[in-house]
């Protein structure tokens, strides 16, 4: 059964990925992207980590895959004339890849063949993965922790210093200057003298 | 619970992902956010390989490596995605074959 | 005065010097530093000379072993490590007695930028003087491979037209040939623990071991001496040099390579030194040859002189390789007696250079009709290049083939024909130069030498005549150090 | 010190001083000055050095038994290595001495007559008295290494002497071709004296009650074994045949057998010894394949070609192989090669004179063929016939060479006998002068009358020469014997064909020339007149003292021969015909000579036009300058541009550092074109790389 | 557990960390104006964390549950690299005016990226290592592209970002593995597994990330186009602290997570090192502008670097230390010439735009030429012991090819330095160049002056330094 739902799922995340990078329209890129999360996830919840399955949905699916559609969007890009000659170069990435492929699978059969050490169990010393994991995350691994801060700010101050333009003539709402206007400051009463003019 | 299955399958997968992720890179020469979608790809990857080495060792660290990972990837993209319109507002478009300036 | 350190003080005296042209230059400007740095740099090298001659005079030739010692620990295993035998306390003197004459040359001839000349000069000059002084491996080649920096500096900025290539080319040349030379120290300083000479030179190195040691050391003194195959960039060198630089090139810096082999190669490596000597010999006798054969034909005097040089530097090699008394004094003499006579024909192709500015053979001729007193010193030199008895060069030629002739009479009578041919090309340029009508008309004006060209030539060639003469002089105070050599190889 | 010694002092350094003065002074004491002190002193040098011959020769013969040596300074001093400056005084030297400082002094005087008119006077007389010097150092040298400063010093003197007129390009080259072939005989030299150093090691366990001299030497250094270039020592070692261990040699072994490897072969010491010091003194006295340069020479002032080219360098060759009679006695094949190449010379060299028309270079083939007299005599053994040779060929050459100056000087420079003839009545004394040197070259005497001692100088010694060579049982004596009555017939026949060409029969010169001739001035006519008188007198006088009843005690040791040479006395033995030999071939050149100048004059004129090939074989030298110039010169040359622009510049520059760089720049701008600036390439680079790291790790786990 | 001692552990990054935090917030508040002080005092926090760092060499602790190690080895480095980054900061002042990079970002993302480096040295496991260079890379990826008005500093920003996340991809698979495969990811974990297949392949991803941020060849490719087109003072920085932690940090995993499988990857290294020596002798031999030169300069001399790393803990760690912090001395020296020299106002670029040098600032020629020396290698300038020190560990682990190569590559890179000695010292002099301030002359002279004479006479003190802290 599970079996079946992996294998499933497993070629709806290849298919999806492969799709990604082959799409001509880079918005159906990104939902192929979305696609292979969501399976990913899937694949996730087949072995019990359901924290990091919910965490790939949200946080891919919600921010990254949506920040990218934006960008896409945003950036409107003729998209006729892209993904010319893609077969050309194929032959050379698909052998690269088969060769990179080849690697890896001695590894696999070298770990198929000798098992990992330990026991299988998503979820070591507790009721649930969740679980398991908020008792390590925030002790255990402080660091790590605050150092995922650290990064998050300064993707935050790069994404701002890089794109954020302070526009001089634009005019901006300024709360404080509205509050503090005063009456003085915006009406003047002149008295006109008929025929005279200011 | 798990039966037949075993971490190679998670193995296998991962290791599709992370070679289409790669070959993603090169072989696309029109579009730079296809590129990082590529980058996603790998990073995916990864995490698949790290959850499925943490639950078959029965070891939460990879877990916790994943999460990082998982972090890091959003920031990476934020920071890609910036980068990259700073370049476009350069240049104005972001065909990978143009990205050439810089070279010798 | 026993208790001051008087190598070091020989050393640093002109780095001091620069110094203080250096100082001049950064605060008072340039025009300001050039004129001072004439004066400053003769007072220095010539206080530089007095500390080496009382070095000299301290120096005690009945002792064998290295004298006026100065040992500070610097690292581990390696040391700031002063001394001088015999070999050492000649070439150092040499090295203290030409760079003044090349100064006082300066004055007149160079002409731009004249402060940066004197302080890359008087840097070159405690480079060159330390060589000879360290005593520790990694010592010496800081200031050995430390002097390709002035060099390259006087080659680029004073040269000739084609400097670039020259300077390039006897930088890197010489650099690679020191990076083997490295690698084998660091070796052995990780085999013995330490790159002492005096503690490596009483190592057993493993025969097997000895042999590529031995290599890499002649990879950095053949280039640096320079042996055939790998001379070329000295006539290029040579030619693109100004005339001061041409002098200390051929008069102190090719004796490093000599130096080097009787300081490190053979009495650290005395079994492979004994299996190379059939290489040694074919390649000193090739360069006698061959570079003699190549002289003939130049049309550049520099060049010509240049190709002698490598010629002359065959019978060191020679010599050092015989492996007997006779070869390795003759040896030392030869280097210093070199250091002399090219020298001083450095400086006689520098005064028709100051005055033509051209190096062609073919443009001179008749000079001896309106420069009859340069001609006179410059046939002294040249009979003295040729090795005429009576001369320095005799001495040094005679007795690096009577060394020779004992190891091989093949090599001897390489050699010997070499003889012969220093003859034709140094005959034939003379007559070129110097006899025969005075045809090109730009010639007609040319002036005599001046006071000081003939003070600087003279004072050569009283000491080309003299150590012809009375080479004992020399031959006594290198004795000792032959000897222990000789101990060393087992010999 | 004795007054001898003073005087040997005084002879030494006297021209030396003279030189230096001269050279250096030359601007303070202008050319009058310049002359007068060099004269001076060379003079009283040879009044010195006459003084010590005279005494030395009819003086009490014990004086000159066992010479002595004067040390004057330490030269050089490597270990067992010691050459020292120093005069040494003894047979050999006195007679050298006496001759290089007379016919010197003579032609220092002549000179100042000769060179009158030349600027550069101050200078000639420098050269002329630094020559003088340079030879007496050579002749009264008592090592090896100081005999090569002087025989060195004479060769830059001859360098420079030659081309004293050094505007003129065939003097430039002459001089250059001069320096160049004695230099080839130098290193034949040098190495003669490398090779004996190698052969002369001797352990002090060798060393018997005979070997005292080295024996004494060697408590003296405190060394086990020496080595020495000392003639003394080595004579010494040599005659006493100690034992020797060469360099190298495994045992010791007598000298006289003792033999190492040299270029190969294996020989025995002393033979290789004493062929390789006469490839020196065929260098510096022009035997054969050597004698290039000799002829070329001419083209010095002719005082030069006298002093240096005639009487005294060119016989240095002959000193030498006399000072090394020692090694010559006790080796075969040495001699031989002496003895054929001295022969070959003297019959080459005539047959050459034969067909020159320039009145020096007539009497430079004569002096070379004269050279092989000695040369051969030697060779046979018969040091003091060569000896004497030099001795008397020396006045009577320099006698026939300033008369040809003064022909020369009289015509304003011309030196081709076709322009001459008829010369007797404007220059008589002349003439009688060059007769008195052709009847003494030719060897006039009465033969047979051997205690009247009637005939010129050249009948003496060459007739002593020709009778050792009949005498002689060396395999190369008959040889020798017809080769020299052959010589000598050439010889008889080319002196008289100058004399007649220049002074006789209708005159071909240009008439200018013609009326203007005239006798020399005294300051030359004196030395013509001395000289004649030696020519006419030093046979007669110093017979019986150099080869006869008086030689063994006036030679001393100065001279070795060897026990079982009985050559000089052996030479009373021979047939009658063999005295008349000489005379016969004297006789029949004047005739043949007469026939041709004087009777026929236009036959030879014709036999030169018509060329011929002996003509021109002979008029060409045998070809040996050509055959020179393509085999050595252009061989040079050609070797010199192969090394130079192929060697250096394509095979080591361009395989070496041109070669490199140029592949360094090539690969840097592969590198560079590489760098497409491309972030797919970029990308494919880094997978490559990890790819290819990940299968080379693999497969080294898979292997190891 | 107890927290404080944790801060107290890695007090220099934890100082960083907050007043990164603080700048920000003080940055928001002040605005741009207020960047020459933010960076200044940046400067400040980075000489203090160096300062402390240097106080930590007395010996190893560990925190934060063992992710975080501060070893002698790793204090020691952390010094040199935050003073580096502090100089280079401070350095960098003259020449972002007017450029558009005065933003007080600029100096606070420069913080980040030394914790990051700091991080790195200090890491103890793979999650930390990991977290410590996406740090980095990422605070470099932006400051690449800070000149964001300049298509080429936005190209080199896109280079830099995409390459360095596939190298990041990279790495983390292979990290991945390594986990798997050690059933951890501590380093004494690692370095107890078996050496497995998939250890060893994990492995030579992980070092290909390594390799790639510390800009070994053939992993370097980045290298010289993002050094052209990034701004002057970021390539400065990048040249500096990143540099000795890139290269520091693969000494550290190797040395203590793989130490025992040394054999596996001395080969991949010494094949690192030696490409990284030809192809940044090679490389630069033809280039003409400055900063690419400098970028194949600094790729050779990691090659130099990681002859060290190739021959293992024992011999390895001191020299690469002292080469590493030898070279990047002399650089920083280099890169404060290039950024304070100004023709009418334009920075130099071409290697002909030092011509004549010499006789416009005589002082700063030859302080260049000083520190050109060193960064070559050639004695007596400091560089050279830096080499010595890195073939005498080569030669310890029988090495000699790779000496041989490097003595090679020493040769054909001395090419390009005597290139820029020859436009310095005897090129005619060009147009005249604009002052240049105080600390221009000050930087380089202090540089020139370290590399010689003064570490010269004190490189038994430095080595002595370097010794100790790989033995602790």
């Amino acid at each position: 059964m599970l079996l079946i739902a992996f294998y499933i799922l497993s070629s709806v995340v290849v298919l999806s990925a492969l799709f990604v990078i082959a799409a001509r329209n880079p918005v159906h890129s990104v939902l192929w992207l979305i696609c292979a999360f969501f399976t990913s996830a899937g694949l996730l919840v087949l072995i019990g980590a359901e924290f990091l399955a919910m965490l790939l949905v949200v946080v891919y699916v919600g921010a990254v895959a949506v920040l990218f559609l934006f960008v896409v969007m945003m950036l409107d890009v003729d998209f006729v004339e892209l993904k010319q000659g893609f077969l050309s170069y194929l032959p050379a990435g698909a052998l690269l890849g088969l060769a990179l492929l080849a690697e890896i699978a001695v590894v696999a059969v070298a770990a198929s063949s000798r098992a990992p050490s330990g026991t299988f169990d998503p979820k070591p010393g507790a009721a649930t993965n969740a679980e398991a994991l908020s008792k390590v995350i925030y002790t255990d691994n402080l660091l790590l922790f605050q150092l995922a801060g650290v990064v998050l700010l300064v993707a935050m101050i790069g994404a701002i210093v890089l794109t954020l333009r302070s526009r001089p003539h634009v005019r901006r709402q300024s709360a404080a200057q509205q509050t503090t206007r005063r009456r003085k400051d915006a009406v003047e009463l002149i008295d006109v003298k008929p025929g005279q003019g200011l | 619970m798990a039966g037949a299955l075993g971490v190679e399958h998670y193995l296998a997968v991962s290791a599709a992902l992370f070679t289409i992720g790669v070959v993603g890179i090169f072989v696309n020469r029109k579009n730079i956010i296809v590129i990082l979608m590529a980058i996603e790809l790998i990073l995916l990857s990864v995490n698949i390989n790290l959850v499925a080495f943490s639950v078959f060792n029965g070891d939460l660290a990879g877990q916790v490596f994943a999460l990082m990972v998982l972090t890091v990837a959003a920031a990476e993209a934020a920071v890609g995605l910036a980068i990259l319109v700073v370049y476009f507002r350069n240049r104005g478009e972001i065909a990978v074959e143009n990205v050439s300036v810089l070279r010798g | 005065m026993n208790g001051l350190p008087l190598l070091s003080l020989t050393t640093f005296l002109p780095l001091a010097g620069a110094l203080v042209v250096t100082a001049l230059r950064m605060a008072g400007g340039a025009r300001l530093a050039d004129g001072a740095s004439k004066p400053i740099a003769l007072i220095v090298s010539l206080a530089c000379l007095v500390v080496s001659l009382i070095a000299l005079q301290q120096f005690d030739p009945a002792q064998s072993g290295f004298q006026l010692v100065e040992k500070v620990a610097w690292y581990e295993g390696v040391s700031y490590h002063l001394g001088v035998d015999g070999m050492a306390i000649l070439l150092v003197v040499l090295t203290t007695a030409l760079t003044p004459l090349c100064i006082l040359w300066s004055f007149k001839s160079v002409e731009e930028r004249v402060s940066d000349y004197m302080i890359a000069f008087l840097v070159l000059e405690t480079l060159m003087i330390g060589v000879f002084c360290a005593l520790d491996l990694m010592l010496f080649y800081v200031f050995f491979e430390g002097g390709l920096i002035p060099m390259f500096l006087i080659i680029g900025v004073w040269g000739g037209k084609n400097r670039l290539y020259a300077a390039f080319k006897f930088f890197l040349y010489t650099l690679l040939g020191s990076l083997l030379l490295l690698a084998a120290m660091i070796y052995m300083y990780v085999t013995v623990g330490t790159t002492d000479v005096q503690a490596l030179q009483d190592y057993p190195f493993d025969p097997g071991v000895q042999t590529w040691l031995w290599l890499a050391f002649f990879a950095s003194f053949a280039v640096k001496l320079p042996m055939w195959p790998v001379h070329t960039w000295l006539p290029d060198a040579h030619v693109e040099a100004p005339t001061a630089g041409s002098v200390i090139l051929a008069g102190v810096l090719l004796k490093m390579g000599g130096y080097g082999f009787l300081r490190f190669s053979l009495p650290m490596f005395p079994d492979a030194s004994i299996l190379f000597q059939p290489l040694m010999f074919i390649l000193s006798v090739t360069a006698i040859i061959y570079a003699s054969l190549v002289a003939f034909r130049q049309t550049d005097i520099k060049k010509l002189i240049a190709y002698s040089s490598v010629a002359h530097m065959g019978f060191v090699t020679l010599g050092i390789f015989a492996f007997n008394e006779a070869g390795i004094q003759g040896a030392i003499f030869q280097m210093i007696s070199h250091g002399v006579i090219s020298g001083a024909l450095f400086f006689c192709v520098g005064v028709i250079y100051d005055r033509m500015h051209t190096r062609e053979i073919a443009f001179y001729g008749g000079l001896v009709h309106r420069m009859p007193v340069y001609a006179a010193l410059f046939m002294l030199f040249s009979m003295a290049n040729v090795g005429l008895p009576g001369t320095s060069g005799f001495v040094g030629e005679l007795m690096t083939m009577v060394g020779g002739f004992q190891a091989s009479s093949w090599a001897a009578a390489g050699a010997a024909l070499g003889v012969i041919l220093s003859a034709v090309y140094m005959l034939t340029l003379y007559r070129r130069t110097v006899f025969g009508e005075m045809t090109n008309e730009k010639l007609f004006d040319i002036r005599d030498v001046t006071l000081t060209e003939v003070f600087i030539l003279g004072l050569l060639a009283v000491f080309a005549l003299g150590l012809g003469v009375f080479p004992s002089v020399v031959f006594d105070i290198t004795e000792g150090s032959t000897r222990d050599i000789l101990q060393m190889i087992g010999k | 010190m004795g007054w001898q010694d003073l005087a040997a002092l005084l002879i030494v350094f006297a021209p030396g001083v003279a030189a230096v003065t001269a050279g250096l002074g030359q601007r303070f004491l202008g050319d009058r000055g310049a002359m007068a002190i060099t004269t001076a002193l060379v003079v009283s040098a040879a009044i010195a050095a006459g003084t010590l011959f005279f005494t030395h020769t009819f003086g009490a013969h014990e004086g000159g038994a066992h010479g002595h040596t004067i040390v004057l300074a330490r030269w050089i001093d490597i270990g067992t290595f010691i050459a020292n400056w120093a005069i040494r005084v003894d047979t050999l030297s006195v007679v050298m001495m006496f001759v290089v400082t007379s016919v010197s002094a003579l032609v220092h005087i002549y000179s100042i007559g000769y060179m009158e008119e030349d600027p550069h006077r101050a200078r000639f007389f420098s050269y002329l008295s630094l020559f003088t010097f340079a030879m007496l150092m050579l002749v009264t040298s008592d090592n090896f290494i100081q005999l090569f400063f002087g025989w060195e010093g004479v060769g830059l003197a001859s360098y420079l002497l030659i081309g004293f007129w050094y505007k003129k390009a065939s003097a430039n080259s002459a001089a250059i071709k001069a320096f160049v072939v004695n230099r080839v005989g130098d290193v034949g030299f040098a190495l003669g004296i490398m090779a004996l150093v190698f052969l002369i090691q001797v352990p002090q366990a060798s060393i018997g009650a005979d070997g005292a001299i080295a024996a004494a030497y060697l408590q003296q250094a405190g060394i086990e074994t020496f080595s020495s270039v000392q003639f003394e020592t080595v004579f010494a070692v040599i005659q006493n045949n100690l034992l020797v261990q060469p360099i190298g040699a495994l045992e010791a072994v007598p000298v006289q057998a003792a033999s190492f490897e040299f270029l190969g072969q294996y020989v025995f010491g002393l033979e290789i010894v004493g062929i390789l010091l006469f490839i020196g003194a065929m260098g510096k006295s022009a035997q054969f394949l050597l004698h290039t340069w000799l002829p070329d020479a001419m083209e010095g002032p002719t005082p030069v070609s006298a002093l240096i080219h005639a009487a005294t360098m060119v016989t240095a060759g002959v000193f030498l192989v006399c000072r090394c009679s020692t090694i010559y006695e006790f080796t075969t094949v040495a001699p031989m090669i002496i003895t054929l190449v001295g022969a070959v010379t003297c019959f080459f060299a005539a047959t050459v004179g034969l067909a020159q028309n320039d009145i020096k270079r007539v009497i430079a083939y004569s002096t070379c063929s004269q050279l092989g007299y000695m040369f051969f005599a030697a060779g046979l053994g018969a040091y003091q016939a060569a000896m004497f040779h030099l001795f008397t060929h020396a006045f009577f050459k320099a006698l026939l060479f300033l008369s040809a100056g003064a022909v020369i000087h009289g015509l304003h420079h011309e030196q081709d006998m076709r322009r001459m003839g008829g010369l007797r009545k404007k220059m008589p004394l002349t003439y009688v002068m060059m007769l008195l040197g052709t009847l003494a070259l030719t060897g006039v005497g009465l033969p047979g009358v051997e205690q009247a001692h009637v005939g010129f100088a050249g009948f003496f010694s060459k007739d002593a020469i020709i009778e050792v060579a009949y005498a002689s049982h060396d395999a190369l004596g008959p040889l020798a014997f017809w080769l020299s009555i052959g010589a000598a017939f050439l010889t008889s026949f080319y002196s008289w064909r100058l004399m007649f060409m220049t002074f006789h029969g209708q005159t071909r010169a240009d008439h200018h020339a013609y009326d203007d001739a005239h006798d020399a001035p005294w300051v030359m006519a004196l030395p013509l007149i001395l000289l004649a008188v030696g020519a006419v007198l030093a046979g007669g006088v110093f017979y019986d003292t150099f080869v006869d009843h008086h030689q063994a005690e006036f030679w001393g040791t100065a001279i070795f021969t060897a026990p079982d040479n009985h050559v000089l006395h052996d030479r009373h033995d021979v047939p009658f015909w063999v005295l008349l030999a000489p005379a016969g071939a004297w006789i029949g050149g004047l005739l043949f000579a007469t026939y041709f100048y004087i009777l026929r004059p236009a036959l030879p004129r014709r036999m030169a036009a018509n060329g011929g090939p002996l003509h021109s074989f002979l008029s060409n030298k045998w070809y040996f300058d050509e055959l020179y110039s393509l085999v050595f010169v252009r061989g040079t040359a050609l070797l010199g541009d192969l090394f130079w622009k192929v060697g250096d510049r394509k095979i080591i520059d361009g395989l070496g550092p041109d070669g490199v760089t140029k592949l360094a720049q090539a690969g840097a701008g592969g590198l560079s074109r590489l760098h497409t600036g491309y972030l797919f390439h970029y990308a494919l680079v880094i997978l490559l790389s990890a790819v290819a790291f990940g299968a080379a790790v693999l497969f080294g786990q898979a292997r190891g | 557990m107890d927290l404080l001692t944790d801060f107290h552990s890695a007090a220099p990054e934890v100082l960083l960390a907050l007043f990164g935090v603080g700048g920000v917030l003080f940055g928001a508040i002040a605005g741009d104006r207020s960047s020459r002080l933010v960076r200044l005092a940046s400067a400040l926090a980075l000489v203090a964390a160096s300062v402390l760092s240097f106080g930590r060499m007395g010996g190893s602790e560990e925190a934060f549950n063992g992710l975080y190690l501060s070893t002698p080895f790793a204090s020691l480095a952390k010094s040199v690299a935050y003073a580096m980054a502090a100089v280079s900061l401070a350095m960098s002042g003259a020449s972002v005016r007017g450029t558009g990079l005065e933003r007080y970002e600029f100096s606070l993302l420069t913080i980040f990226a030394s914790l990051g480096a700091g991080i790195m040295l200090s890491a103890n496991d793979l999650m930390a290592l990991y977290m410590g260079i996406e740090t980095l890379s990422l605070s470099s990826y932006v400051l690449a592209a800070f000149a964001r008005d300049n298509l080429r500093s936005a190209e080199a920003g896109l280079k830099y970002f995409v390459l360095g996340a596939l190298a990041s991809g990279l790495l983390l698979y292979g990290a991945s593995l390594i986990y798997g495969f050690a059933g951890g990811t501590r380093f004494d974990v690692i370095a107890q597994a078996d050496p497995s297949v998939g250890l060893i392949f994990g492995l030579v991803l992980l070092l290909t990330g390594l390799a790639f941020k510390a800009s070994a060849a053939p992993f370097h490719i980045w290298t010289p186009d993002v050094y052209e087109g990034a701004p002057t003072p970021v390539v400065s920085f990048f040249a500096t602290a990143p540099k000795i932690a890139a290269v520091a940090l693969m000494a550290g995993v190797l040395f203590r997570a793989f130490g025992p499988h040394q054999a596996s990857w001395q080969g991949v290294v010494a094949i690192l090192s030696a490409m990284s020596m030809l192809i940044g002798a090679f490389g630069a031999l033809r280039q003409t502008s400055l900063k690419r030169i400098l970028a194949y300069s600094s790729i050779s001399n990691v090659g130099f670097a990681l002859i060290a790393v190739a021959a293992g803990p024992e011999a390895g760690a001191p020299a690469v230390l002292v080469y590493m912090s030898l070279y990047v001395i002399a650089t920083l020296g280099l890169f404060a010439g290039l950024l304070g020299l100004r023709r009418k106002g334009q920075g130099l670029d071409l290697v002909t735009d030092l011509n004549g040098l010499l006789k416009h600032k005589p002082g700063i020629a030859l302080g260049l030429m000083t520190l050109i020396f060193s960064v070559a290698g050639i004695p007596p300038a400091v560089g050279f012991w830096g080499k010595v020190q890195v073939f005498e560990a080569a030669l310890r682990s029988d090495l000699l090819w790779l000496v041989l190569v490097g003595a090679l590559a020493s040769v054909v890179s001395l090419g390009y330095y005597l290139r820029l000695v020859w436009a310095m010292m005897m090129k005619p002099a060009g147009e005249p160049l604009d002052n240049s301030d105080f600390g221009t002359g000050l930087v380089v002279t202090a540089t020139a002056l370290l590399s010689f004479p003064a570490l010269t006479i004190l490189i038994g003190r430095v080595l002595e330094l370097a010794a100790q802290a790989s033995v602790g």
